[in-house]
């Protein structure tokens, strides 16, 4: 028997990372920046996240002890503060120095990765633990603090209210932007950045703060999708490589949503939900048809991408200037 | 406004070389040179877009450094560019209202509202609602005006703006300027049309090869005498036109309807003949289905019902419908065309001249490998017989000035020895020179016995250029006259209303 | 005030000399970096990088057929991305062209002799990846479908397709795990050249190199790519059949990840695994784009990274550091060698701010 | 190439044993992974031990199975390695290859299946009776079953266990199902469900595959998987674990009760001090609770029910003298019929052919005819979730 209730909430769980991913990905590329970076990104968010919480953490003999708010600002200003580094990076490559932003990306994939395996790994040898990992368990259980009657409404409550907060933060931000995109003065000439730099130039926007500010804002946003990964899906675990290409799905989602942040609500979870059905599929020891159950994500993902471009409208394409550098005084 | 001594370099080339000029309010100036002589990088430096290497630039008095695009408008400067700048993807509204810092609240709606207002006490037909990407060019150069007009400024510079727009859109545009320069605002406008420059400036100044040639006020002056200073040397403004010779039927239209992607009909049952050794122009106001017209010959627009039959010198007729261009080709058809849109169709930008010389003829001879003899040659003899002005043949097409583009381009296609020439808009841009050397070069291809369509927008060139004139109205044909017989106001007539009635 | 404005054509010995600036600054910056979070002497972690790339006779062998693996992918990918078709595929075409070799080795390995069979491996592989890199060819080209993400998810289908063989191959049952694959009798084993086991990988890829460089700079087909690539319309005006060229230079892109997979199953590994690829898919695509699809410069380029990823695992063997750190030296690496392309274009100007007085 | 450079650089590390000798490691991954650092501490410590410098001892880590872990053992028989191990079953086909080129070197793989059959006097194989460990590992399962059901928390025949398992592999079947027997000698009502990840390591298939279980009714959960995902999805549902390859204490205070491990020390001290000695090196090396090979983790005293770490003992000494068997065929039926007699295929081939009986005075023979597990038998009171469609 198919259990919904208990599915979705593992779905939704599945889809927070990509949701944050995906909508951190948006908006850059709505200021033209195509960030190949963002799962690079996404690991250098939830080092740093974990860095900070683990000095915390471990200034403490009882982590019982830790001041509540202290132990969830801590990780998470880390965390934004290391992807905005990131951002920083990024743009200063792309933007100031107008480096090729595919090049760039990649290069921060790489590097950020690194970085989080590497850094992942000198704490690990901290810790000295004889399974490979760390352990913020204290920390995690703040993050995942799910709201009150989570366990006394029934099905409401389990598919509802039983996240902690960075999962409902990662809605309301997607519904931020989408609001923000669509219906402001910000919004407006953010997409003309993206669309036409030299127009929205012409037209006095400054494209060199928009483009800084939203892609270090759309990277701290991806580096949230990190946090939430170790902090509350993991349980405070982090062990090297376990966030897997889940940045690089961010990314294909947001082809997926055609640029729409609030598509990306739905779309993250529906996907998060066909990352994991596999388990749920009946196969039994029959490991090689659960390894082709494991193509259904993918497989969906073409199928609507294929769908989709049946009907293609001016408006479900790219950003006009995604991948291009602007220099005002080339045309 | 006082400019001193700008220069501007870009790399290798000097686009400005200490160029000083004055404008003053009150005034509308007609900023006259050829193609590539600095008058967009003169422009561009007042309105932010460039920053001059050096020179000073002062106005009412004070001495003011122009940043960026910004400083410009907060400074009353506002500039019609030459090239759109508007997002394809936002409507009207919301490219008019980009980039503004209002204190109140963001509304659209509110926008909108004082858009029409304008368009109604202006007389423009924009509206608010409608994307860019749907728009035809005279459409977004209107909505480019009303841009200038919402955002208000009080020195306005307007680039090449006139040419994408009807006669009748410019006569509207011309009397709102002159409002304007009562009302006290400097005015500056580039344009190659000579008329034009008669017609509404006060004063003109001219640049040539980047350098500051003189001034003069408009009523002492004439075309001749502003081309010369243009140009350096004695130049005639006389278009030939001589007599077809041996016209024969060439290329036989009847009963052609075109859809585009949307289902809109843009040919609606139009029929015609071309004729050897004789120049067909077409007149129409744009969009009206012109561009569909010239591609379906050249095979490159489906056809919904009609035919297109080519017909060689023997008789012999061959059907176009449903060919490819190499399909064409492979008939035996010499066909040749230039299109509207330069660098978007007909030359690779990033390639070099011989490249894009070679994009014809690179199929030719059997091996795998392209051969780059024939082209490079070919590139070099454009280069010297045309008179384009570049580096070197293996330059990017893209940084050649837009009359050098179109010479390469008209270079290779006339070298194919073509029986037809399609030509949209041959001259759109160019300056007099320019022209006139393109237009005797169609001459040249009239008197070897080529049948050439000439898609244009100057009446009076029209008029004044081709044997006989096809009238498009809304993608129906609303007449065929005699070149030397007919009227501007005939043939303007017959633009806007089917055969004398309402379209 | 400062200004950014274009520099006039720079000299190359120039151009040259600010690029080995860049490496050299980013030694010394990975060197700091190195002594902080380390504590090594960087000079002795950058000897032994060298040591672990070139320290041994064999270890410049396998230096070199790492090399030429990962030249082969960016040689595949670089018609495409001419095209401005943007191929992230590689990684699945590399499975499925490595999935057909084994499978030929596997079920014909015993019936066949090897010089039929070894053609027909090189067949099926390329096959294989053509027909990988063919599907999101033909939406591309019929409907405009979105390609990045396209040829991204084949490679997670690739992946469970590969995962499946395994298991239905796999020796033992269970362990999901195929082995040496005829081990015993070598069918299907490319042979080996002058008794060097990657001479003839590396052979075949430097030939394919010059035969990509002459393909794309004097082909006919590749000056198609490059006008269908640069502009899609002017394609169409001259009669280009730009359906047709996508799916044309798709199929050989696909085709030759699929060889890099026979290369990889055939030529040194003889197993198949979903790891085979190894990310040279998504390498590959930054050597093209650090070399601008010149695939002489992506000898350099794909040397580089190679370098970099030997070098690595002998400082992991040498000092105990993490792989990982392989991985920051190489991002540092590269973000100075693209930042510097500014220096190369621009130049900065500084301007005196006397003149500003606002109006 | 591999060929030419056999000669070129000699091998000097079998000529004189005694003055550094150089021992090489090759690991699948590094040592964030939970498999490979088992491998990587055990050796170590040997080391030291055996008083080898640590320049003289190597490891190579992030080996694929694949020619890069032949190049890694070429490599380290080029540096003079004496004895190379390698901690990956996907690694065996390479180092038999390594092996037959390098006669003068000892090749000892851990966890492989083929040396007995390949006939090589310089490659081996080993293992550890790791099934011991987990049965002990089922005791406090069951103990804790036990308490439950004493304490009413769920009734007798509630008391169903989950197991996340990696493969269908011997090894894994052989690894659940004395677990399953531990516990079921404390509970013999006792079930279980077990689930399939189909990877060794894949965090999110193993916390989804656990929470799956729980949320099919099991009460505990065990696995054999590389991750902390099931640890932690059974922190988060406050579900007991048992777990393995270490002490997940630290995520889970409040679930883990047990772990057992293998201690692969004692297999690099003897080869090393075999091949040092000149001897001959088991083909096939079983370690056992006896030679320290099986290992348990200290019991958390704060999950686990009481009296857990005595009957562990108490079992344990009854292993350890002979007197109690993991697979005792008395303790389980297959098909509802006790076991008599069973051809297991311990020789490595293809079509999986049966060779071996391995059923003989009332239990199962189990890593007696190899190092590495071959009990694959399908034991009643074991469901394997989802094959009822
Ligand atoms: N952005 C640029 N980058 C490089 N060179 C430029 C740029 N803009 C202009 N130039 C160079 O400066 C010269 C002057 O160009 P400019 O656009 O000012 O000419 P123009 O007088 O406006 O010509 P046209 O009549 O064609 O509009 C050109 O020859 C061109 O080569
Ligand atoms: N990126 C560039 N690099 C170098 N030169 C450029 C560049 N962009 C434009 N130019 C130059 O700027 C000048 C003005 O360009 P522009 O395209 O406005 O020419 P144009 O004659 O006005 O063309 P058109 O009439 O088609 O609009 C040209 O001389 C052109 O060579
Ligand atoms: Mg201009
Ligand atoms: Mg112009």
């Amino acid at each position: 028997m198919f259990d919904l209730v208990s599915f979705i909430p593992r779905a939704v769980a599945q889809g927070i990372p990509l949701l944050f991913g995906s909508t951190g990905e948006i908006i850059t590329e709505k200021s033209g920046n195509l960030n190949l970076g963002i799962p690079g990104v996404m690991y250098v968010g939830a080092i740093s996240g974990v860095i900070g919480s683990f000095m915390y953490e471990h200034s403490f003999a009882d982590p019982t002890q830790m001041n509540a708010v202290l132990a969830v600002l801590i990780p998470l200003v880390c965390c934004l503060l290391g992807s905005l580094l990131m951002g920083l990076l990024y743009c200063f490559l792309t933007v100031t120095l107008r480096a090729n932003q595919n090049v760039t990306g990649l290069a921060m994939t790489t590097f950020g990765v690194g970085f989080g395996n590497f850094f992942g790994g000198s704490l690990i040898k901290l810790t000295g633990a004889e399974v490979p990992s760390i352990a913020l368990s204290a920390t995690s259980r703040l993050f995942r603090t799910t709201l009150p009657f989570a366990d006394s409404t029934g099905w409401f409550g389990k598919v509802f209210l039983s996240f902690g907060f960075l999962a409902y933060l990662a809605i309301i931000i997607a519904l931020v932007a989408a609001f923000v995109l669509n219906r402001t003065r910000v919004g407006l000439h953010l997409r003309a950045v993206g669309e036409d730099p030299a127009t929205a130039d012409a037209a006095g926007i400054d494209i060199t703060r928009y483009k800084y500010i939203t892609t270090c804002l759309g990277c701290m946003i991806a580096g949230l999708g990190g946090l939430y990964y170790v902090m509350d899906y993991a349980n405070g675990v982090w062990s090297n490589d376990a966030f897997g290409d889940r940045g690089w799905l961010a990314i294909a989602l947001v082809i997926f949503t055609i640029w729409h942040p609030e598509v990306s609500i739905p779309a993250s979870i529906l996907f998060g939900g066909l990352y994991i059905i596999y388990l749920y599929i009946p196969t039994g020891t029959n490991l090689a048809v659960k390894e082709l159950y494991k193509m259904l994500p993918y497989v969906v993902t073409i199928v609507v991408l294929v769908f989709s471009s049946l009907r293609n409208k001016r408006e479900n394409q790219p950003p006009e200037s995604l991948g291009l550098p602007y220099f005002r005084e080339d045309r | 406004m006082r400019m001193r001594d700008i220069s501007k370099s870009f790399g290798q080339i000097q686009a400005n070389s200490a160029v000083s000029l004055d404008i003053y309010r009150g005034e509308i100036l007609a900023l006259l040179g050829e193609n590539g002589s600095g008058k967009t990088t003169l422009m561009n430096m007042l309105s932010g877009i460039y920053f001059p290497d050096s020179g000073e630039i002062e106005i009412d008095g004070e001495p003011v450094v122009i940043a960026s695009p910004k400083d410009a408008f907060d400074k009353g400067i506002g500039m019609i560019h030459q090239h759109f700048k508007l997002v394809n993807v936002f409507t009207a509204a919301e490219n008019i209202i980009l980039g503004l810092e209002d204190e109140d609240a963001f509304d659209i709606a509110a926008a909108c509202g004082r858009i029409r207002a304008i368009c109604d006490s202006y007389g423009f037909d924009v509206d608010p609602d409608q994307k860019v990407y749907d728009m035809s060019v005279s459409q977004k150069q209107t909505v480019e005006i009303v841009k200038l007009l919402y955002r208000g400024a009080d020195i306005l510079i307007l680039d090449e703006p006139t040419a994408v727009l009807t006669p009748q859109e410019t006569d509207r545009l011309f009397a709102i300027l002159r409002n304007m320069r009562d009302d006290g605002k400097a005015i500056v406008i580039i344009t190659h049309k000579l008329r034009e420059v008669l017609d509404i400036s006060d004063r003109v100044a001219v640049l040539r090869k980047g350098a500051y040639v003189g001034a003069m006020a408009t009523a002492e002056t004439s075309p001749q005498e502003m081309t010369n200073m243009m140009v350096g040397h004695q130049v005639s403004l006389n278009i030939d036109r001589p007599a077809p010779v041996d016209p024969k039927e060439r290329i036989r239209v009847s009963g052609v309807t075109v859809r585009n992607q949307e289902g809109v009909v843009k040919l609606d049952n139009v029929s015609f003949t071309a004729r050897s050794g004789e120049i067909l122009g077409i007149a129409g106001i744009s969009g009206c289905g012109q561009k569909e017209l010239l591609e379906a010959i050249a095979g490159l627009q489906p056809v919904e019902v009609g035919s297109i039959e080519y017909i060689h010198d023997n008789g012999r007729s061959e059907q176009l419908i449903g060919k490819d261009p190499l399909e064409i080709a492979a008939l035996g058809v010499a066909l040749s065309f230039v299109p509207e849109d330069r660098l978007g169709m007909g030359l690779v930008g990033n390639m070099d001249l011989t490249d894009n010389m070679m994009l014809r003829s690179f199929r030719q001879g059997r091996g795998i490998f392209t051969d780059r003899k024939g082209p490079r040659h070919l590139a070099e003899k454009v280069v010297e017989e045309l008179e384009v002005s570049t580096d070197s043949i293996s330059t990017p097409v893209r940084k050649l000035s837009g009359g050098n583009v179109q010479k390469v381009l008209v270079g290779r296609e006339i070298s194919s020895s073509p029986t037809v020439l399609l030509s949209a808009y041959a001259v759109r841009g160019l300056d007099v020179n320019s022209s006139y050397l393109i237009y005797d070069l169609i001459n040249q291809q009239k008197e070897r016995g080529v049948a050439v369509v000439y898609v244009g927008e100057d009446l009076d060139v029209l008029l004044e250029f081709c044997d006989r004139i096809l009238v498009l109205c809304g993608g129906k044909v609303s007449g065929i006259v005699d070149g030397r017989g007919a009227t501007k106001n005939e043939v303007g007539l017959m633009m806007t209303k089917l055969g004398g009635e309402e379209a | 005030m400062i200004h950014i404005a274009k520099r006039k054509e720079m000299p190359l010995p120039q151009a040259l000399a600010i690029r080995l600036g860049a490496i050299v600054a980013a030694l010394v910056a990975c060197g700091v970096i190195t002594a902080i979070a380390t504590g090594l002497n960087p000079v002795d972690v950058y000897a032994a990088m060298v040591k672990g790339a070139f320290g041994t006779p064999r270890k410049v062998w396998i230096l070199l057929q790492e090399l030429a693996i990962l030249l082969c992918v960016s040689l595949a990918l670089t018609p495409a991305f001419r095209m401005r078709f943007w191929n992230l595929g590689g990684e699945g075409q590399i499975l499925v062209g490595g999935l057909a070799a084994a499978s030929c080795m596997i079920i014909l390995g015993n019936r066949l002799p090897n010089a039929l069979l070894i053609p027909l491996m090189f067949v099926s592989s390329a096959c294989a990846g053509a027909l990988w890199a063919l599907l999101p060819a033909l939406f591309k080209a019929r409907w405009n479908t979105n390609e990045t993400l396209f040829t991204l998810m084949m490679n997670y289908v690739a992946t469970q397709l590969v995962a499946f063989f395994v298991i239905v191959w796999e020796v033992p049952k269970g362990s999901g795990n195929i082995g040496i694959i005829n081990q015993s009798t070598e069918a299907g084993w490319l042979p080996q050249v002058g008794g060097y086991k990657y001479l003839l990988n590396i052979l075949l890829v430097a030939i394919l190199t010059v035969i990509m460089h002459i393909y794309l700079a004097y082909s006919k087909h590749g000056y198609e790519i490059s006008v269908v690539g640069e502009s899609p319309n002017t394609a169409r005006y001259v009669g280009i059949k730009v359906e047709k060229v996508i799916v044309r230079t798709l199929l050989l892109s696909g085709a030759i990840c699929g060889f890099a997979g026979l290369l990889l199953v055939g030529g040194t590994a003889h197993t198949i695994t979903t790891t085979i690829a190894g990310g040279r898919g998504f390498t590959a695509v930054m050597v093209a784009w650090l070399a601008k699809f010149n695939p002489i410069t992506m000898v350099a380029s794909s040397l580089l990274l190679v370098f970099m990823s030997c070098g690595a695992g002998e400082i992991s063997t040498a000092f105990g550091l993490n792989h990982s750190f392989g991985d920051i030296l190489t991002g540092i690496i590269l973000f100075f060698i693209i930042g510097c392309e500014f220096f190369i274009t621009y130049r900065i100007v500084f301007s005196k701010k006397e003149g500003e007085r606002d109006v | 190439g591999g060929n030419d450079n056999g000669g070129e650089t000699p091998t000097d590390g079998g000529e004189t044993p005694e003055a550094g000798m150089k021992v090489g490691l090759i690991c699948l991954h590094d040592e964030n992974s939970t498999y490979d650092l088992n491998f990587i501490n055990a050796f170590k410590e040997a080391m030291a031990t055996l008083g080898i410098a640590d320049g003289d001892s190597m490891i190579k880590t992030n080996i694929p199975e694949g020619q890069e872990c032949y190049d890694a053992a070429a490599e380290l028989a080029d540096a003079g390695c004496a004895v190379i191990f390698a901690d990956s079953f996907g690694h065996e086909d390479y180092m038999i290859q390594a092996a037959k080129e390098f006669p003068e070197v000892q090749f000892c793989h851990a966890t492989g299946t083929k040396a007995h059959t390949e006939g090589l006097a310089n490659y081996h194989n080993a293992f550890a009776s790791i099934y011991e460990g987990r049965f002990l590992a089922g005791v406090a399962a069951g103990m804790k079953l036990q308490e439950m059901v004493e304490a009413g928390t769920i009734a007798a025949d509630e008391a169903k266990m989950g197991y996340v398992g990696a493969f269908t592999y011997a090894e894994v079947v052989s690894g659940y199902t004395s677990f399953y027997l531990g516990a079921k000698s404390i509970v013999p009502e006792v079930t279980m469900d077990v689930t399939f990840t189909g990877s060794w390591y894949d965090e999110t298939a193993e916390k989804e595959g656990a929470n799956k279980l729980i949320g099919g009714g099991c009460v505990l959960i065990s696995q054999h998987a590389d991750s902390m995902g099931a640890p932690t999805a059974c922190e988060n549902a406050g579900v007991p674990n048992v777990s393995y390859n270490g002490s997940t204490l630290d995520a889970c205070p409040n679930t883990f009760i047990v772990s057992s491990r293998i201690n692969w020390a004692p297999y690099y001290e003897y080869a090393v001090n075999t091949a040092k000695g000149g001897g001959a090196i088991d083909a096939d090396w079983t370690g056992t609770l006896g030679t320290g090979s099986v290992m348990l983790t200290d019991v958390n005293e704060a999950v686990a029910a009481a009296g857990t770490v005595d009957k562990i003992a108490e079992v344990r000494a009854g292993l350890e003298s002979g007197s109690v068997h993991v697979f005792d065929t008395a303790a389980f039926t297959v098909n509802g019929q006790t076991l008599t007699s069973y051809l297991a295929d311990v020789d490595t081939d293809a079509d999986y052919t049966p060779d071996t009986e391995v059923i003989a005075d009332g239990y199962f023979h189990e890593s007696e005819f190899r190092s590495a597990p071959y009990f694959d038998l399908q034991i009643d009171g074991i469901n394997l979730l989802d094959t009822a469609f």
